[in-house]
């Protein structure tokens, strides 16, 4: 039946892909039908699932037996796992996913290649739920490369503008990086434990010596940080915001980066039996969450400011799912509520681009919310929440993150509590660029409110912006839900969690006047004169330069060497093998006279040898 | 399952060494004499056809005339050219006069008699394959004909020993083809056995078209006339035999003519009975019995040997194609169809127990309206044509730029004046 | 009589047929040798046929026999095309096929 | 040949004339394959071959296969061999090849094999692979004779190659008529226009008019005329104009050819004269 989730959209891709142009006019609608049909399934099975008993939620359904060697009893199936966290995925995903679909029929309306457009959001969702819903790491491998393809082919979605496509190369080689762990974990898995299948996996692990759960660990870390733009390997999502607004929304914000977090979360057992990769997890985050922020309260594009805050979220999201059974709950929270403000917030911006002639430029808007007051509204509930004001979304996810992390070390706590800070200072510097002070924009730029499918959208997300996060806290509901998957111990932090609320909400405040005082004046041209820092930070603090000299000079010198020796030692080898066949079959095709009767000869000699040997043998 | 009684032959193979000597002897002495017979009685016929009076110098009426041809022959010198392949020019005339001979050892003269107090068969001997037999040995003698014409070294030669062997060849498929439904309702291949099986009726009135096929096919097999193209004096000469002289060249005329009689004889076998005594006459008992039926049978053969001399004296030569023709696109397949009908009536038969006329009834209306309509409709497709054929003088006009683009005029059709269409295209 | 007799028979009109295919350059010549080997191995199944006692054997001699001919259609239908192209039936001169 | 084989055949198991009849056929096929193997003319080759192919009838026909035996000389020797013959006229009357060997070490090498495979399958064969023979009586009276007998056999059990053999039957003789086809790249011109052509091309063809011809004198240096009374200038040998030695035409003349073709008749030459 979940099965359905996948294929609908899937099929959907598939017909809008292989019958081409005819579907222009309908294939929008299909598309989106499919995405709504797929979210209207997750529904259905969610609800049959709240209706069972605890123990009895997850299932898994086992569509065929995929890869079988005989003789062996390796065996892969091509089965579904449907647990709480898999549907909460789903969920997210398809709910999501449908309002960008609408909300990309306004957005798309004057592309003539919308058609193609549609279906690789249908590919995306179809992927993505693949990826959450597989029950073993080689079908979430299928899934986590359809959605790195569906994530490359968005992004250069404009191909004809080189930018968008270097940088979905980029994204694409970034991404590849990070695939090499996750399969270099996948073979380690069917190497030791024999199965890759997550319930063998989970079993098997605890009883394995401390390296395994440790190397493999690091493996899927390194695969999180590639999908999920985390550091090291997070330069391409900047770059990725060159795709379509509505890309950048769905897949750039709300869903695919969130596939690392669901990765560890899902590997939670690995993790749980190895401390140094449970701390290398929170390093990275912690890293990933201030880098994000200071670049996102650098950069004047709007969309990249967002990509850092993106990255930064997520970090926190890492930090979270590196804690734990403290984490794992509050890091999948964070991302549900993540994905609808961040999804909002977005889709705010590309309503605005809409508005100003696809202008990025945070210094050339302003006062936009005279002329665009849902747009306004919805983004504004979209900062609210991410900044983390109660009873926005966005509080409970991350304030339950910071307890957890001054629960688990001071520093920890206090870098996240500074992430909060930075992000209510850059969030607080968007909006007020934005939406307040004075207009800034061009002449020709007429600022007008979006259409009512790209409204409405919006709408619906910042309403669950809003309310989910109080919605989900509720009575520990979702900490209870999703227990029986990542389980869920009780964060004891050094502090009584009121008095860190407080604090938190006072750095917040703290970051959000900081952002008002530093931005009444606005010049329409970024400032040079400005600090070696910021100079840094608008520079994506040299992330590129790091993979360049960490990564693609010391590659290119090993391709070269490579080169030489391949060339050198082993097409040596392998020619002179062809030199050596060549010579002797030069020779024995001499043989080859072209006289039949020469052939016939050597049946004939052939025969009277083998009547003789058969004479031989009855004698 | 056994869809026809077990044949026997008991009564072949189990003569005294002496019976079958004298059966040799006989089947090959009534031979030369039929041949000698066939030869005066052919240059008889054809001459009364042409108003002249024929041979009558030699015995009375001239009959011993065909014993004077063959000892003047003889007599001949014996001319061998020196190009030829020697051995086998002396061979070709053996093979075809041999394979003539050979031919008749399983045609059936009569039924079992005394012979000197032993019970025989008149019938030197018979097997279970012998109509194949003819065939087989039909086959062999076409040898003697090509190897005639190609060991004369002669052009000529040559192309009638190709040209006779490819109409033996062809016409031998028809010939094959309409023994086929004989098989078919007698059940055995045995030349007795199909004698037997036409105790009541003789397979000419239930197998029409087969017997008309094989009259055609068995001219076309003995390269007679009108089917004589081999020796098509006008263009070839002598064909296979124009450098064979004296005795040679006699066995070729012996072959040709026993191979008439050999032909005849099968006709009368397979189609008329073989040595049973037509319809009235068979109402009197005693006439199949014993020698009698020599007589019924030497008639039949003479009736077919008249038939051969009548064509020969009536009809002009066919055209090498035209011959070709008819027996290749008409005479195989209306054989074919004709053996898909009669195993389709056998198989009915044999499979539902249907008597022959319902059969009969049942396949030959639909059949017959197939046939009807066919023809129908071809007759009116020849006619349409016809008609279209005398219109197409008609001239009708066509408007060169009618579709925007200018095309030419087909046959029979003019162009309507220029000026017009001329002024449409540049006002447009 | 021994049935071995027929065998051998058929054993020597093969070899001798095997003997044509290399030994004669003319292509009909060697088709020739193909054909009496089939001949040859016609004559073996009718000999089984009759040593075990069923038709089998004879219903194997009937399709070599009709295969033949489909054989010796195509293949005479071929050396008259390749005379009619290089005005020779020898085998030996159609060796364009070689190295 | 065939006939007075028959009653052997028909006991061939009892009565002891199949060796005799074995030894002859058998010695007379090896004949012809050897015969073949030596024969300079294709020709005679193919003679060769049918001979084996007739007497291996008879072994045949010997061993209780007469239908076999029938369709052999049928088939092998009516079609087969007399295709070949065909060809052989086709390509080549008296062409007649050279047994020098061309391919160096060849004919020592196929020798050498023939020799090893005669000697090794004489070797084998002789050596009683079948130390009894069933015969075939049973065989054959199970379905009524040896043809029946064939004909159940082909029709169930071996039905499905029965009609896969026609359909390679008939596919090879499309092929085959396929291959030899030659395409023509204009129509074969019929014997009308061939005249036609042959004659528009102003030169001459048909018999010279012979000189005289509606002429006073019957001589070669008079030209005859036309029916309408022009001189036709071809009647007159070459040489004889080239001397100026032919005669000049009067009016006279061409009346009376005028008159003859008008159905006059001749002009009274008496009255004429004077």
């Amino acid at each position: 039946m979940i099965a359905l989730a996948i294929a609908l959209p899937a099929l959907s891709a598939a017909l809008l892909l292989s019958l081409g142009r005819r579907t222009n006019i309908w294939g929008p609608y299909l598309s989106i039908a499919a995405s709504t049909s797929a979210f209207l399934v997750g529904l259905w099975q969610f609800l049959l699932m709240t209706n069972r008993p605890t123990e009895e939620r997850a299932s898994i359904t086992t569509i065929y037996e995929w890869l079988v060697v005989p003789g062996t009893n390796f065996k892969i199936n091509f089965g579904l796992q449907l647990d709480q966290l898999s549907v909460s995925f789903v969920l997210l995903i398809t709910f999501v996913g449908t309002l960008i679909h609408i909300y990309s029929l306004g957005y798309m309306s004057h592309d003539e290649n919308k058609r193609r457009f549609f279906a690789y959001l249908n590919l995306f969702v179809a992927a993505m739920l693949l990826l959450v819903l597989a029950d073993n790491y080689l079908l979430l491998y299928v899934g986590w490369e359809g959605v790195g393809l569906a994530s490359y082919l968005l992004i250069g979605f404009w191909q004809h503008k080189p930018s968008a496509a270097v940088a979905a190369k980029k994204a694409f080689v970034a991404n590849r990086v990070g695939d090499f762990g996750l399969s270099l974990a996948i073979m380690m898995m069917f190497i030791i434990f024999g199965s890759v299948s997550f319930i063998d996996v989970n079993a098997s692990v605890s009883g394995s010596p401390s390296w395994v759960p440790l190397t493999i660990g690091l493996l899927l870390l390194l695969a999180a940080c590639g999908k999920s733009a985390q550091f090291p390997l997070q330069s391409w999502l900047l770059d990725a915001m060159e795709g379509p607004t509505p890309v950048s929304a769905l897949i750039h914000a709300a869903t695919m980066v969130t596939a690392g977090v669901y990765l560890i979360v899902r590997s939670a057992s690995i993790f749980n039996a190895s401390t140094f990769a449970q701390n290398t997890v929170i390093v990275i985050g912690v890293i990933s969450l201030l880098m994000g922020a200071v670049i996102g309260a650098a950069k004047d594009d709007i969309k990249k400011s967002l990509a850092g805050s993106t990255m930064s979220q997520i970090g926190y999201m890492v930090l979270a799912a590196g804690l734990g059974p403290i984490g794992y709950v509050f890091a999948i929270l964070h991302l549900i509520t993540h994905g609808f403000f961040k999804a909002v917030m977005f889709l705010g911006a590309g309503s605005v681009m809409h508005a100003t002639n696809d202008n990025v430029d945070m210094r050339r808007f302003g006062g936009l919310s005279k002329s665009m007051i849902f747009t306004t509204i919805t983004f504004f509930i979209g900062y609210l929440a991410i900044i983390g004001i109660p009873p926005f979304a966005g509080f409970y996810s991350k304030d339950h993150i910071i307890e957890a992390a001054l629960s688990h070390s001071w520093a920890a706590g206090i870098a996240a509590l500074f992430g909060a800070g930075l992000t209510a200072f850059y969030m607080t510097r968007m909006v007020v660029m934005t939406f307040f002070s004075k207009p800034r924009w061009e002449e020709k730029v007429h600022p007008h409110e979006s259409p009512i499918s790209m409204t409405l959208p919006m709408i619906i997300l910042s309403i669950g912006a809003a309310t989910i996060g109080i919605g989900l806290t509720q009575n520990n509901v979702f900490e209870h839900w999703l227990e029986p998957v990542t389980g869920f111990s009780e964060p004891h932090p050094p502090l009584p969690i009121l008095t860190i609320t407080y604090i938190t909400l006072g750095v917040v405040a703290l970051g959000v006047i900081i952002g008002i005082s530093l931005n009444r004046k606005i010049p329409k041209v970024a400032p040079t004169k400005v600090t070696l820092f910021t100079t840094a930070a608008r520079n994506d603090l040299y992330g590129d330069l790091l993979n360049e000299t960490l990564l693609m000079r010391p590659g290119m010198k090993l391709s070269k060497f490579l080169t030489i020796f391949d060339r050198g030692v082993i097409d040596g080898f392998y020619s002179g093998l062809g030199l050596i066949t060549g010579s002797i079959s030069s020779r024995l095709r001499r043989s080859e006279t072209g006289f039949v009767r020469s052939y016939a000869l050597s049946i004939v000699l052939g025969t009277a040898i083998l009547v003789l040997a058969i004479l031989v043998v009855r004698l | 399952m056994k869809l026809f009684p077990n044949v026997s032959l008991g009564a072949f193979g189990i003569d005294p060494w002496w019976v079958t000597l004298i059966k040799v002897l006989a089947v090959f002495v009534i031979l030369v004499l039929m041949t000698l017979l066939a030869i005066w009685a052919e240059r008889r016929i054809v001459a009364r056809m042409q108003m002249r009076i024929g041979p009558n110098r030699v015995g009375p009426f001239g009959i011993l005339q065909g014993l004077m041809d063959g000892v003047k022959l003889a007599l001949k010198e014996d001319v061998i050219p020196f190009t030829v392949d020697r051995a086998v020019y002396i061979l070709a005339p053996i093979i075809s006069a041999t394979t003539a001979f050979m031919t008749f050892a399983v045609i059936p003269f009569g039924p079992e008699v005394s012979f000197f107090g032993v019970i025989t068969p008149l019938q030197l001997t018979d097997f279970p394959v012998s109509v194949l037999y003819v065939l087989a040995i039909a086959s062999v003698g076409i040898y003697g004909i090509v190897l005639a014409g190609w060991s004369s070294g002669s052009t000529y030669a040559l192309l009638g020993g190709l040209r006779s062997s490819a109409q033996m060849v062809s016409y031998e498929i028809a010939m094959g083809l309409s023994f086929v439904a004989v098989f078919l309702y007698a059940g055995s291949m045995s030349t007795s056995q199909i004698v037997a099986a036409q105790e009541r009726t003789w397979y000419i009135l239930l197998l029409l078209p087969s017997f008309l096929i094989y009259v055609i096919s068995m001219v076309g097999e003995t390269n007679r006339a009108p089917f004589d193209l081999p020796e098509a004096e006008g263009e070839l000469v002598g064909g296979f035999h124009t450098e064979y002289s004296s005795l040679k060249f006699a066995l070729f005329f012996l072959a040709e003519y026993i191979n008439m009689v050999t032909v005849s004889a099968l006709a009368t076998t397979l189609f008329l009975g073989g040595w049973r005594a037509p319809f009235p006459i068979s109402l009197i008992p005693g006439v199949n019995e014993g020698w009698v039926p020599l007589i019924w049978f030497f008639s039949k053969i003479a009736v077919f040997l008249f038939v051969f001399i009548w064509i020969r004296g009536t009809l002009p030569r066919f055209r090498y194609d035209q011959f070709m023709n008819l027996g290749w696109k008409i005479l195989i397949p209306t054989s074919l169809a004709w053996i898909t009908i009669v195993a389709i009536t056998r198989g009915l038969r044999n499979s539902l127990d249907l008597p022959t006329g319902q059969t009969v009834a049942l396949l030959g209306v639909p059949l017959i309206a197939v046939a009807l309509t066919l023809f129908i409709r071809d007759w009116r497709k020849a006619n349409a044509e016809e008609a279209l054929e005398e219109n197409q003088i008609l001239v009708t006009e066509i408007d060169p730029f009618a579709g925007g683009h200018p095309i030419p005029p087909l046959p029979g059709q003019v162009l309507v004046e220029q000026t017009s269409s001329r002024q449409g295209i540049t006002n447009g | 009589m021994s049935p071995n007799a027929y065998l051998v028979l058929s054993g020597i009109i093969f070899s001798i047929g095997a003997l044509g295919v290399l030994l004669r350059r003319n292509a009909i010549v060697a088709f020739m040798s193909i054909e009496l080997m089939l001949n040859a191995a016609n004559l073996a199944f009718v000999t089984s046929a009759r040593v075990w006692g069923n038709l089998d054997g004879q219903a194997a001699a009937f399709f070599v026999m009709v295969v033949a001919a489909a054989e010796v259609v195509v293949g005479l239908a071929i050396i008259v095309t390749i005379f009619r192209t290089r005005n020779s039936a020898s085998v030996d001169e159609a060796s364009l096929l070689r190295w | 040949m065939f006939q007075n084989l028959m009653p052997l055949v028909e006991s061939a198991n009892a009565v002891s004339f199949e060796p005799v009849v074995f030894w002859i056929t058998g010695s007379l096929s090896v004949l012809g394959a050897v015969g073949m193997l030596v024969s300079k003319k294709a020709v005679h080759s193919a003679l060769w071959v049918a001979l084996t192919m007739i007497n291996l009838a008879i072994l045949y026909v010997l061993q209780s296969a007469p239908f076999l035996g029938v369709t052999q000389v049928v088939v092998y020797t009516g079609a087969v061999m007399m295709l070949f013959l065909f060809v052989l006229m086709i390509v080549g009357v008296d062409a007649s090849d050279s047994l020098i060997e061309t391919i160096k070490g060849q004919r020592m090498l196929a020798i050498f094999a023939g020799l090893i495979l005669v000697v090794s399958l004489v070797l084998l064969l002789s050596n009683s692979f079948y130390v009894q023979t069933n015969g075939l009586e049973t065989a054959d009276l199970e379905y009524g004779g040896n043809i029946q007998g064939i004909a159940a056999l082909l029709f169930s059990k071996y039905v499905l190659i029965f009609e896969l053999t026609s359909a390679l039957l008939i596919t090879a003789a499309v092929g085959a008529m396929v291959l030899a086809h030659k395409e023509r790249a204009v129509p074969r011109k019929t014997q009308a226009q061939m005249a036609k052509e042959l004659f528009s091309s102003g030169n001459y063809k048909g018999p010279l008019p012979s000189p005289g011809v509606y002429a006073r004198h019957n001589s070669v240096d008079t030209p005859a005329l036309l029916p309408d009374g022009s001189v036709s200038q071809i009647s007159i040998p070459g040489p004889i104009i080239a001397r100026g030695a032919a005669k000049t035409i009067n009016q006279k003349d061409i009346d009376e050819v005028q008159s003859i073709s008008e159905g006059r008749g001749i002009i009274d030459k008496e009255v004429e004269d004077q």
